[in-house]
């Protein structure tokens, strides 16, 4: 588990490179928050297997940079504790701890959780937002230095973001929301380690890819092209390290594609069609939930299942 | 058809064969005691003809074969019968065992030729020959070699498969006995080609054993269509059932034993003692062992007087080293952890292997953190994620649901699980489990 | 059913046996109307009423309705009651009808009211049967009062609209969203059971091991 | 039979009971009396219930139709109630023609001029149907003003569409067709609403209704008010 | 208006209870499966544990037995005296006579007396340790003190006491021999708690090389033998063997002389929960 | 037709009977234990559903406009009775279902997501068409979240859950994780 953790520091770099201490802050409290809560009630020891670390810096990772240090403590603590240790633990979770968490925290702070701060310009130092608001009150936001997601603007005010800013991460949305090319390099070297199945990035980025070519072909006025949809949002860090959790996702090679699949396909229906201008960790979620079915659907089958062919 | 030379799964451990793989076969002076075990080979235990204070010789039969899914013992040295009784078995358990008192300064000849010639002999014949010599499998079950050379009638075979994979870890039995004793092997080719009536032979040899396969083909026999194949390194090459997939593409049926599909498979060692069984006219008495790992000072290929005690082999390879922790017989992938330095080396012993405390994975373990890499491993498919997790909920009828039966405890699933569980020994007990439901019921 | 005593009868739904945190009943008015504490006092009192009205009519018809068509006749006997309460409720305080929806309207399927029909009312005399209700009508009422307290108090930082913490307070928007309701459930029960747990200590079983466990060596 | 004076006091059916023999033959005729009987009485009481409670709830009724039609015509001094038929607006309708299920519209005046048009009308929003009430005057084809009757909007996000004043006040007196535009700051330009951010749907919901109904009815409205009874 | 619609709901509503006692008695007249009301009493008056220890497939199924004279009150382990009469009152029928029957465990080599002989590093549940070399206790036949029995027990009637010996309390086991079949070197039996008389061992071997194992152990001396009733006990391939049919005739005389303390004389549970292989037990 | 299919799939997944409005839940927790099962209880609330979709849109059109008051009590009683003659039915055919389902069937018959459908039909007015669509959306989404948590309860039962969490609780906070989850398919369709 340490090695994802190590494989998360250049993200995490990037990230404050990007939008500033405020980054820092924020991915820092959330595993705080994760971490304490796996402390005071998951078993002896279990904070040293490094998953609760893991939750919380990936839950960070998935927040607005302005976000009052307080929520991301709170949702830090319920990723693990309504999450993870609910259902047993390490391993026995059914939805992705930090996923659920990031849900929380959206469905209590709607506001907060959808005000973004801009990329840090030259005041690389100043804070994006509200960070220090008091614990349960809510932050008075600078206006100035809010603006809209790109796979906002381009839903809610029909203009597109250009796609170099999007692969170098250069635009407003949450922490993580960074250099997609680097998330990919990170997620290649774990795949190379079989730390994740890299059947489910691919089928997620593959079906994302050809729909959004599809919808694409038909409209491009209304229907972004495939390469703004691959870059923009969570979907990179959600394709590569959040649909990956090995104990959310299914055992079985032929499930992960189902997996992937499945996830590409909600991400592009709530895209397109949802209310919602981002629909990765929704789409995840929801077939975290299918996870036993795909499981059961797909038992390998066993060695001379086969009636053999063989009459000498 | 073409043949693949290897099949699907599995994994790559290390294997540490270094330690004895060029050490040439030697014998072991003989112990004081040896304890003959009634129960070595699969099917029902012999029954002791002996009573203590009998004085027995070299070869004689001590314990008659109990019918035919049976075979006999014989006294692997000369001296008189201490006692019968329980004592401490290899399976952890206690079992009817013969004890021989060892005499000092016997020269340990046996009399003169108490296996027939095989020339001039009917396949039946030799098959009862080949009961009475007590062979049996040396590769793992010790399943009785006569009832595989009398296969029913309604199941034709057509291939003889030598299995010289040794895919094991540390063991090099079968790789010194092909290479030092190529003609044994091809003699016992050659016996059991006659009793099976099968036209065909084919030696399985993993690649890692070049001076094996040389010598072979080098004493290949003209007159017969016998053929060597190196074969992939990968465990579990040797499971009978990979190896056949891997030679003839042919996939044995879930719960049907190889002769379905038309094949026999016979362990190399086993083949090469049927050669000097009927060679030299003595019994199964002796066996080739492997005594290998980091735990014991002189590692060796030994030819141990079946029954001499795990206490005296260790000694005759220079004792244990200070670190030593666990002995296992057979291969450290699959073989038995043993309790007691009494357990007796059996025929179907194929080698002793002592691990250091660095050796042995530690004993902590976490959750399942459903990975699926147990599944990717397991060589005949299943689903070792969700058998492990019924089987720590005590749901076992639900783990034969999920073809535990098909499990054969080859230990792939664990050895790649990064939570580290223990996962053939779930399998194993809840196999008992389930026996012992059956026994009830 | 064992053999009670009339006090038992009536402390039983209370807590011991409550309708919601016990008994899983009625769950559905008791997650849906409880966002303030003002919707949970105005459902669990209109329950109370339709719940002790049925009891009293059905246990006093129980020897006359026939066993086929008893289930019919609760149900008509709940829904008039049910009916009445919600023309009521709505004559009386128009807002809070509004903010309970279709909810006041059904109570008549709350699964709670019928099976006390079903297990007490038709089998017992009346007066038991009244006491019986009244107990469990208080019972739903406190678990639904439970709920709304703290969804009201996180959702909205108020007490039955009193503010708690001042204007700066940042609502728990979830609180009052459906997920918060089972959360909020979900998380009472949880703390129910551990009081329970903390009153009777564990009886020293070993937990069954996840992984190795080292043996003691001797 | 009462339970607890069993000798065990313990069971619902005491031993006599229960005939272990055929069913007990059940009579349509008590069937009926008692189904009959109950479904008489609740009728009863039923009815008293309503009669009793009919006023209130009506005049309540009334009086929030009143409210909201008092907001969005910037209050008239009395409004009647017109009835949208084959496309055209009615003070009364032909004979045989229920209300049921007709659009309502109300012409509301101030002393004898027309001050406006008031309809309701809904659409589904982000969580569910959003229904709201809105004035439009044909004369100087502005609309008067809007006010959100039901919705199940998000609290603090979607609900600003009734809580926002700010939202609100854009209402009074644009000129449809309406447009909703995202800008922080700035002036807005003729039909424009500033849309609420973070709830950009369920804004985007008020203008499509508005948008929606003035298509609709618009026409209709405008002859009427040109040959409206003064 | 009023009194129109008064009558005319009360019509209505009449008409539509009319109609549908009416669909009713059809319907049920076709349809109507009789049930014996007594099954639903009775069940209600079980205590619902669903054990299966009366022999029957949950109390409902044993209830409809019970209703069906196919069985006795008596026979479900779990309800007590007074709950049993209650039924068979209830049911007019006799309760039948109870005979209790427990769970014994036939090892008395604890931790202290039987030690291991080695080290068994793996999962800690008796049929994992028993699938390892015998879990490298000494005596392979003897208990493993992992407690699968105590965790299978649903009725907490078995606890681990320090010398990691299940006891079984007698008042809490109902003998549904859940133990007996989670126990993976068959040590428990059900006995008659009438039967006093126990050998607590079920080791073959016989003098010096078990008690070399096992302290406790039953060394197939045959002193109990001579000190029992004649034909009470008898020394059966290494192991003193009860007739359990002449129990009666059994008294603590038999344990008097025995060497390890292997033969007991019970009352209650077997052991203490400090044990030290006394002879017979608290 | 746009309509009908927006009707269909906010009853389904944006307003799910069980995970947004809270209907119908005592069989939610009651029958989520088994797959097998929890499929079986949604084809009968299916059933049921367009069952009572059809009788509110027959009382309503027929009955009600001269007895507004009756709304509540004739819907009920209604439904009740047509489902306990196919529960008696289902008694006969087949014992079987019967067991699995029988205590639920009057749970069925008298539960929220019932009437509430019949509530809500009829305060919506929606006509015969949008009543049908609105009932199968309704009745498909019920069984969608029944079928879920079954599986996921499945898959808990293997999880060593911590003693306090067992039960209930357990099934409640995974329900609240599932309506979270399906948060993400609010405003799909709607007008944007
Ligand atoms: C019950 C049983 C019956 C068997 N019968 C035959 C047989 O009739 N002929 C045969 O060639 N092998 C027979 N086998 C031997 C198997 O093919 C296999 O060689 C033996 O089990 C040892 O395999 P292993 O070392 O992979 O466990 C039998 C094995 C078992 C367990
Ligand atoms: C996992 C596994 C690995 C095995 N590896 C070998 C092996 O390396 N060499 C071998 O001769 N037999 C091996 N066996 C036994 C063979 O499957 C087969 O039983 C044996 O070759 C039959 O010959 P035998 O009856 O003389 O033992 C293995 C069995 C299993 C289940
Ligand atoms: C929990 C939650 C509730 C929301 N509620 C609403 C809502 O009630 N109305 C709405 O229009 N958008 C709602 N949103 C949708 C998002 O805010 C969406 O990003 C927004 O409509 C886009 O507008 P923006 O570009 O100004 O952020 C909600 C989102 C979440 C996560
Ligand atoms: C490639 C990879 C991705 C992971 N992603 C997550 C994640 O998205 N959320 C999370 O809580 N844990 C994640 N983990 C860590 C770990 O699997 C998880 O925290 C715990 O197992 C609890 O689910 C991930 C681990 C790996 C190896
Ligand atoms: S031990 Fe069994 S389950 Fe594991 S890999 Fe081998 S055969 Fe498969
Ligand atoms: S390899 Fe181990 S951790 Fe991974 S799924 Fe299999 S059992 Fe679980
Ligand atoms: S009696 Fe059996 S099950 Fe119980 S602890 Fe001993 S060995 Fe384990
Ligand atoms: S010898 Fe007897 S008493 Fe001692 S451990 Fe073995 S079985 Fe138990
Ligand atoms: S209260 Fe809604 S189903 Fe029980």
């Amino acid at each position: 588990m340490w090695t994802v953790v190590a494989t998360l520091a250049p993200i995490v770099a990037a990230a404050t490179y990007v939008f500033g201490p405020s980054a820092l802050l924020v991915m820092f409290a959330a595993t705080v928050g994760a971490l304490v809560i796996e402390h005071a009630f998951g078993r002896p020891g279990s904070v040293r297997d490094g998953s609760a670390a893991i939750t919380g810096i990936l839950l960070g990772l998935t927040l607005p940079p302005g976000l009052p240090l307080w929520m991301a403590f709170v949702g830090g603590g319920f990723a693990i504790g309504f999450g993870k240790l609910i259902f047993g633990g390490l391993g026995q979770n059914i939805f992705n701890p930090a996923l659920l968490g990031r849900a929380f925290l959206q469905a209590a702070f709607p506001v907060a959780m959808t005000t973004w701060a801009l990329p840090a310009g030259e005041t690389w130092w100043q804070l994006r937002g509200d960070n220090l608001a008091l614990p349960l009150m809510s932050p008075t936001v600078p206006d100035a230095l809010t603006g809209a997601t790109p796979l906002g603007l381009f839903k809610f005010e029909q203009t597109a973001t250009p796609l170099w800013d999007l692969v170098i991460g250069s635009s407003s949305g949450s922490v993580g929301e960074t250099s997609g090319a680097l998330i990919l390099l990170c997620g290649a070297y774990l795949a190379l380690r079989q730390y994740l199945n890299w059947r489910i990035p691919v089928g997620v980025l593959a079906t994302v890819a050809l729909m959004a070519a599809g919808l694409h072909a038909l409209d491009a006025e209304r229907y972004a092209g495939p390469l703004v949809m691959l870059f923009s949002g969570g979907l990179m860090l959600g394709a590569v390290y959040m649909a990956t959790d090995l104990v959310t996702s299914p055992v079985t090679n032929r499930g992960c594609w189902i997996f992937g699949i499945g996830i590409g396909v909600l991400v592009v229906i709530i895209r397109v069609w949802g209310g919602l201008a981002e629909g990765v960790m929704y789409a995840i979620l929801l077939m975290n939930a299918l996870v036993p079915f795909i499981n059961r659907a797909t038992q390998p089958r066993r060695f001379g299942a086969r009636t053999a062919p063989h009459t000498p | 058809m073409v043949a693949p030379l290897t099949f699907r799964h599995g994994v790559h451990p290390p294997d540490l064969k270094a330690l004895t793989a060029t050490v040439p076969i030697r014998r072991m002076p003989f112990p004081e005691e040896v304890v003959l075990p009634l129960r070595q080979h699969a099917g029902k235990p012999a029954q002791a003809i002996v009573r203590p204070g009998d004085r027995v010789e070299r070869g004689d039969k001590v314990g008659t074969a109990d019918g035919w899914m049976s075979s006999p013992v014989h006294a692997s040295a000369t001296g008189t019968v201490k006692d019968i009784g329980l004592w401490p078995h290899p399976d952890g358990m206690y079992a009817e065992a013969i004890r021989i008192a060892v005499e000092p300064f016997s020269p340990q000849a046996p009399r003169p030729r108490l296996v027939p010639d095989w020339r001039g002999l009917t396949p039946q014949q030799i098959v009862q020959a080949v009961q009475d010599a007590g062979v049996v499998g040396l590769g793992g079950a010790a399943f009785p070699t006569h009832v595989k050379l009398s296969p029913p009638k309604e199941q034709p075979i057509d291939v003889l498969v030598v299995n010289g994979c040794e895919c094991e870890p540390y063991l090099t039995t079968d790789h010194r006995s092909m290479a030092e004793y190529p003609e044994r092997v091809h003699l016992g080719i050659r016996i059991m080609m006659r009793c099976l009536g099968v036209a065909r032979a084919m030696i399985g040899v993993e690649k890692n054993k070049p001076d094996a396969i040389a010598a072979l083909q080098a004493t290949l026999p003209d007159d017969l269509d016998v053929s060597v194949h190196p074969v992939t390194v990968k465990y579990p090459q040797g499971a009978e059932k990979m190896l056949i997939a891997a030679l003839l593409g042919r996939e044995v049926p879930s719960g049907k034993l190889p002769l379905h599909v038309g094949v026999v498979v016979q362990n190399a060692a086993a083949v090469a003692t049927i050669g000097e069984v009927f060679e030299t006219g003595l019994p199964l008495v002796e066996r080739i062992v492997t005594i290998s790992g980091r735990g014991v000072r002189r590692p060796a290929n030994l030819i141990v007087p079946v029954g001499t005690k795990l206490r005296d082999v260790l000694a005759a390879c220079g004792g244990l080293t200070d670190d030593a922790r666990e002995i296992v017989f057979g291969g450290p992938m699959m073989g038995a952890a043993q309790a007691s330095l009494d357990a007796p080396i059996l025929k179907g012993t194929t080698g002793v292997v002592v691990l250091t405390a660095a050796d042995c994975k530690p004993p902590q373990s976490y959750p399942c953190i459903r990975c699926g890499r147990c599944l990717d491993s397991c060589p005949v498919f299943l689903n070792p994620q969700l058998l492990s997790s019924l089987a720590l909920a005590g749901r076992y009828d639900e783990m034969a649901v999920h073809d535990l039966a098909d499990c054969m405890l080859c230990g792939c699933c664990a050895y790649v699980c990064p939570s580290n569980l223990p996962l053939p020994q779930l399998f194993q007990l809840a196999k008992t489990a389930l026996r012992r439901r059956k026994a009830v019921a | 059913m064992r053999d009670t005593t009339a006090q038992a009868d009536l402390l039983r739904g209370i807590w011991r046996e409550n309708p919601v945190l016990i008994q899983m009943l009625g769950l559905c008015p008791a997650l849906a109307v409880t966002n303030t504490v003002a919707n949970s006092l105005a459902m669990g009192l209109a329950t109370f009423f339709v719940l002790v009205g049925s009891s009293l009519l059905v246990s006093s018809l129980r020897r006359l309705i026939p066993h086929e068509v008893r289930i019919s006749t609760y149900i008509m006997i709940i829904a008039t009651f049910v009916t009445v309460a919600d023309m009521g409720l709505e004559a009386v305080a128009p807002d809070v009808h509004k903010a309970l929806g279709a909810f006041v309207a059904l109570i008549v399927v709350n699964c709670m009211i019928l099976s006390r029909q079903e297990a007490f009312a038709s089998k017992r005399p009346i007066g038991r049967s009244l006491l019986d209700a009244a107990g469990t009508g208080v019972g739903f009422l406190v678990a639904l009062v439970m709920m709304g307290g703290v969804r009201e108090v996180l959702g909205s930082g108020s007490f039955l609209g009193y503010r708690l913490f001042g204007d700066a307070f940042e609502p728990w928007v979830i609180m009052i969203l459906p997920p918060g309701g089972f959360l909020t459930l979900g998380f009472l029960l949880l703390t129910l059971s551990w009081v329970r747990s903390r009153r009777a200590p564990e009886s020293g079983v070993r937990e069954w091991p996840h992984g190795v466990a080292s043996r003691r060596a001797a | 039979m009462s339970g607890d004076a069993h000798p065990h006091g313990t069971s619902p059916v005491p031993p006599g009971a229960a005939p272990p023999g055929p069913p007990r033959d059940i009579t349509p005729p008590r069937l009926l009396v008692t189904l009959g009987g109950a479904g008489v009485l609740a009728g009863l009481l039923i009815v008293v219930a309503y009669q009793s409670t009919q006023p209130a709830i009506q005049a309540h009724k009334a009086e929030v139709l009143r409210a909201a039609i008092h907001e969005v015509l910037k209050a008239p001094d009395r409004y009647d109630t017109l009835y949208v038929y084959d496309g055209a607006l009615r003070r009364r309708l032909p004979d045989g023609v229920g209300p049921q299920g007709l659009e309502t519209v109300y012409h509301g005046y101030r002393g004898t001029t027309p001050a406006g048009f008031a309809m309701a009308a809904g659409q589904p929003g982000f969580q569910d149907i959003v229904r709201l009430i809105f004035g439009y005057d044909p004369a100087t084809r502005t609309i008067l003003g809007m006010k959100v009757l039901e919705s199940k909007e998000t609290p603090g996000l979607g609900d600003k569409i009734e809580r926002d004043t700010a939202f609100v006040r854009q209402f009074d007196g644009v000129a449809p067709p309406l447009s909703g535009v995202k800008r922080r700051g700035g002036s807005r330009a003729a039909g424009e609403i500033d849309m609420i951010t973070g709830a950009t749907i369920s804004s985007r919901t008020v203008i499509g209704i508005i948008n929606a109904t003035l298509e609709r009815l618009g026409p209709a409205l405008e002859r009427y008010d040109r040959e409206a009874p003064r | 208006m009023d009194a129109w619609a008064i009558l005319g709901s009360a019509l209505i509503l009449g008409g539509v209870g009319l109609t549908f006692a009416a669909l009713i008695a059809i319907a049920h007249r076709r349809f109507w499966v009789w049930e014996d009301p007594r099954i639903d009493a009775v069940s209600e008056l079980l205590p619902g544990t669903n054990c299966g220890a009366c022999g029957f497939a949950g109390c409902r199924a044993f209830a409809e037995a019970l209703v069906g004279q196919a069985t006795q009150p008596a026979t479900c382990t779990v309800m007590g005296p007074g709950d049993i009469e209650t039924v068979a009152g209830f049911l007019g029928v006799d309760a039948g006579e109870t005979n209790r029957r427990v769970a014994r465990l036939l090892c008395a080599g604890g931790c202290e007396v039987a030690p291991p002989r080695a080290d068994y590093r793996g999962l800690g549940t008796c049929r994992a340790a028993a699938a390892v070399a015998a879990g490298g206790k000494g005596c392979p036949w003897g208990c493993l003190g992992l407690a699968d029995c105590q965790v299978v027990c649903t009725f907490d009637a078995i606890w681990m006491n320090d010398d990691d010996l299940p006891v079984v309390v007698p008042e809490l086991c109902t003998a549904c021999g859940d133990c007996v079949e989670a126990c993976p070197n068959d040590l428990f039996t059900m006995m008659p708690i009438a039967h006093k008389l126990i050998v607590q061992c079920r080791s073959p071997l016989e003098g010096d090389a078990i008690e070399a194992l096992c302290r406790a152990a039953c060394t197939a001396c045959g002193k109990c033998v001579q000190d029992a009733a004649p034909g009470l006990i008898a020394i059966v391939n290494g192991l003193a063997v009860i007739d359990y049919a002449k129990h009666e005739l059994a008294s603590p005389a038999a344990t008097a002389r025995c060497p390890t303390g292997a033969i007991v004389w019970v009352e209650g549970a077997q052991f203490a929960e400090r044990a030290t292989p006394t002879r017979s037990a608290a | 037709m746009g309509n009908l299919i927006w009707i269909l799939v906010s009853a389904m997944v944006v307003n799910n009977f069980t995970l947004a409005l809270f209907l119908g839940l005592c069989p939610f927790m009651g029958v989520s234990a088994r797959v097998s099962t929890a499929l079986r209880m949604g084809a009968a609330n299916i059933f049921v559903m367009t069952l009572t979709s059809v009788c509110a849109w027959g009382l309503n059109t027929f009955v009600l406009p001269y007895a507004p008051y009756l709304r509540l009590i004739s819907f009920i009683v209604v439904i009740a009775s047509l489902v306990q003659v196919v529960e008696m039915v289902i008694k006969k055919v087949s014992p079987t279902l019967f067991r699995q389902l029988g205590i639920f069937l009057p749970l069925i018959t008298t539960n929220c997501a019932i009437l509430g459908l019949a509530i809500f039909q009829t305060n919506r007015g929606y006509d015969f068409l949008e009543g049908l669509f609105f009932a199968l959306g309704a009745g498909l989404g019920l069984t969608l979240a029944l079928v879920l948590m079954a599986s996921i309860r499945e898959n808990t039962e293997l999880a060593d859950i911590p003693s306090l969490a067992r039960g209930m609780a357990l099934v409640l906070i995974i329900a609240g994780s599932l309506s979270l989850a399906f948060m993400g398919f609010a405003g799909l369709l709607s007008a944007t």
